[in-house]
């Protein structure tokens, strides 16, 4: 098990997750949202391939009501 | 008639061409309903949308913001609404390009402090040049400053949008003045965001000559917003035509309106 | 929705329902033609007219007013714009009753010297009661006084029409506050009447929420008359719609329209 | 012939004219006016039946443009 | 110096001369010794005081106002506040005169309604003709309509006061454009009676060329009433200064206050 | 009695104590005599000056202004007018420190073009960081951005000037709001610089509760710049004494100023 | 004894009490007043000579604070 | 002789000029001044031991009336 901070929540995932298996575990199907590793934006082409290390600090944004 | 040529002249921003010249935020409804029936009502084509984090277990059948307002009907406008730093926007803009799927249309703001939430003119420079210098398009909120707002338009944005007060406050045009020498110099279209409390205010910001008019707060927390947002529309189009007819001069004295000989 | 319903009310003056307004003179225009294009711009369905001697040996292949301006289709509304005294008002309103087949709506002014074109209201009490006496409806032009306001009503007026500023000067809406407190009394329909000088000075009359506004000098007075005529029609239904949906509260500091927690 | 005042100016009529004789000689052909006779109105049903005596004042109005 | 011999005019009514230009009230204050303290940092040389019924059984100690501020010292107008009919106001000014062994200086008010406390303009008339036929030194409050202003003049009122906004509403001058139209026509002095708030709102008063100002509520409902009449005192010269020194043309654009040559 | 404390409170900039809140400046006047006298009139203890070339082979009679402004009897504060980046503002002021034998106290001004004279507030951030760096009191002129003032009040600026409308203009305090914004997060004074037009401008600066008013051209534009010199010293007094005695409140309507019972 | 209105209140009297005697029950020695009977203003210089009558009406007044 | 710029205009002296040489033509006696040289200020008590070299750039300056 790594553990990471997910939208600055601590989190445990097991090794080898990707960013899809993490986004995987957040209801997003079908929803636009986007993906931010340790403060670089992560593709979602890329979200299968890149693999979560512990301490990764990753953001899920996705868009709400704002003027 | 030549002003009927004139009236049909679009807003255009970063090359796209707009009928309304009303823009409008999605914060502060009731529900999503009412943000759709308000932003119909409201005939804007460009709406600002806010980035925020995902809430970790968040019931999936929540309805989506941009199921309500999609990006196919509208432009969608993210904004950096919210952050303080220059890092902070730029993080912000470059999440909402992705989430978008490569549109790179955003609203730059960066505040000062949480009470008057006056936009922070230095970190605001900063952020504009690296948000251009990586292709995106950015409309800035700024101060009613003159030469700040030249120079974020020499920077490089889109369009350049001035306070006319504070967010949220709904004082309205606290500085016509200086609306009016920022209009004297720009080249890019210059809109009033922030500060709106009803409809005269979009009118006034209009008549001023500005190329359209930012609101969020007046439509929301009116009684009614979707009334309000159809009478910010009807606000805006009249300034704009006031603008484009030409008041009559203001005059210290009377001047009858009939005729004076063959009174009986 | 409530609101749709309150939206569809009309103004009622004098039994008769009018879905505009605005109300229009016919004076200062260049020409018949554009006196046409104007009002049918503005939407009016009220305009008023004056009446003055005609001319021994006129041409008579002139064109008339009332050809242009149909009385089948708009309401006529006689001024007695340049009478001075009670008397001549009176004589002026009776020549357009018969002039106009009985009909008895009227504009009442009676003024107090030229420079100003103040309302004497002394003289327009006194012709106010003979003209209601005489079964006249009168529609009647005052100054922003309460007092003479209400006295106005009690007579017997069907519509009590305060001045902005002075006729012809477009300064607008001087003393918003008087205009309030005439509304707080009022049983009848106020309208400002004299002082508009481009369209947020409309809008911000119907979002104090006067019934209705009339106008002339800042509509023909304007570079392109026609089209002020139509910012003016969405100026005052614009702010119509705001009255309706109730402004936002007024705030000194800032208030955020995006949501504060889920920053990044 | 006498002589009365028509919109404040001088003017001579024969005896036994009437206001409709008066308005013939106006060009009101089908056009909206009114007629007032020293201050009172004459209903255009008496145009005809009404005569103009020495030194009457005699205003014929039409309606113009005015706000 | 020309100007000196300016600044020395003194303000001149019904022939006596007055250095100060402040007129006060003597109301609302809590206690005759807060009254008298007010006054003298005022600087005020007329004062006003009501007249009312004497309490059966007042316990005759109780000390009395014109013991605090004797006629000998100030000019005492006694005003006919609360009377809403011409009869009224006359019977109290008849009163006065008896009160103040023959002095004929009064201060006519009739007013409309308790809530506006406007002046009926119609009685105010009617009243200032019987009193001016009776002998009185009519200094009249009426409205800010030039007309009945100029009428009272004619009618021989000593001065005439028009009103800022409504009594004790500290709204300052609401319709400045129409003080200016008084002054315009006026050859008695021209004072403003009732609606300052502070003390820049006397300034303008006087910055507009009124030859006084007259208020009570703005002094007595202060924080520290002696030391906002002294404020009072204060901003009554400096406008009355300003406006004989002429105030500089406003400019759209700047202007350098230093030179622009000889730079390093 | 409490407020008389309050009023002797004097005016502290950089540590030195000054009776006058009103700084004048010396420029546009038509000569050193109507110099010496306006000032003089206004009662000001510190007197900005402009730096500038020594006219090569100027005659050496000519009378200089620092003979008839003495530094013995004023506070001197020369100004960096004319300077459009924050390396001439420097420079220039460690000349005028030269030239007054060490004296440390400048007003910093950077300025963005000229036809507005509008601060640049990026280059006074970083010229003020130099000078204060450099050991100069720094008293510096800006725009009315709150967060720029606090920022200049964090570097160490010992007073903070925002503008009340562009230098020369003679607009008053186009923007009260940010002006009351500044004050409410201020530590040092705070002082009103440039805008002002007319005495009742000043009033207001004061009743807002900045600590002075800086101004030079409201003063040597006037017609007669000594009586207006001396109609603002009475308005920034008036003012200051206004804001200490706390305003009444205002009402929308009406509040008799003479008892209500023991009327006839 | 005879009945008057003073000040809006029911007082009595003596038959033949003046003015002058009805200003002394009010402690008014010294102070400035003024008296009114039935509308008419009755000057100092006759408050001895003028005597009350049933029903009349009279108002005695002062200067109080006012604006 | 070597050529300067005073004050923005060129100006000729004689080899080994001082600034108080310098200052001695411009009619500064009893007058508040200061001297800038090549940007930096010279302090009064310097100007005899300060020597004017080829291109030189000088700046003298007074106070002026200014806002």
């Amino acid at each position: 098990m790594i553990t990471i901070r997910l939208n600055g929540e601590s989190k445990a995932f097991a090794e080898q997750a990707s960013i899809q298996d993490l986004v995987g575990t957040m209801d997003l199907e079908g929803k636009r949202f986007a993906v931010e590793l340790n403060r670089e934006i992560v593709p979602k082409v890329q979200h299968a391939q890149v693999f979560l290390k512990q301490d990764d600090e990753v953001e899920v944004v996705q868009a709400i009501g704002g003027g | 008639m030549q002003s009927e040529s004139i009236i049909s002249a679009p807003l255009v921003v970063a090359g796209k061409e707009y009928k309304s010249r009303l823009l409008v935020g999605t914060g502060k409804y009731q529900d999503l309903d009412e943000t759709k029936r308000a932003i119909e009502a409201s005939g804007a084509e460009i709406v600002t949308v806010a980035v925020r984090r995902t809430n970790i277990g968040q019931s999936s059948d929540e309805p989506n913001l941009l199921d309500v307002i999609s990006p196919e009907r509208y432009t969608i406008l993210p904004n950096t609404a919210g952050c303080y730093t220059a890092d902070d926007a730029v993080r912000t803009c470059r999440l909402a390009r992705e989430l978008l799927d490569g549109h790179d249309l955003v609203k730059l703001e960066v505040l000062g402090d949480q009470k008057t939430l006056y936009p922070n003119v230095v970190e605001t420079l900063a952020a504009a040049k690296t948000l251009v210098a990586d292709g995106f398009k950015v409309m800035v909120y700024t101060s009613d400053d003159p030469l700040i707002a030249k120079e974020l338009e020499d920077i490089g944005c889109v369009a350049v949008m001035p306070l006319g007060a504070p967010i949220g406050s709904g004082l309205g045009i606290r500085n016509p003045h200086n609306i009016r020498l920022i209009l004297e110099n720009a080249t890019v279209p210059i809109l009033v965001d922030a500060g709106v409390g009803t409809a005269s205010d979009a009118t006034i910001a209009m008549e001023l000559g500005c190329d359209g008019v930012l609101m969020n707060t007046a439509i929301a927390a009116a009684k009614d917003p979707v009334r309000m947002a159809y009478a910010m529309k009807l606000a805006v189009d009249s300034g704009r035509e006031a603008y484009l007819a030409g008041r009559m001069p203001r005059k210290l004295y009377a001047s009858a309106s009939s005729p004076l000989d063959g009174l009986i």
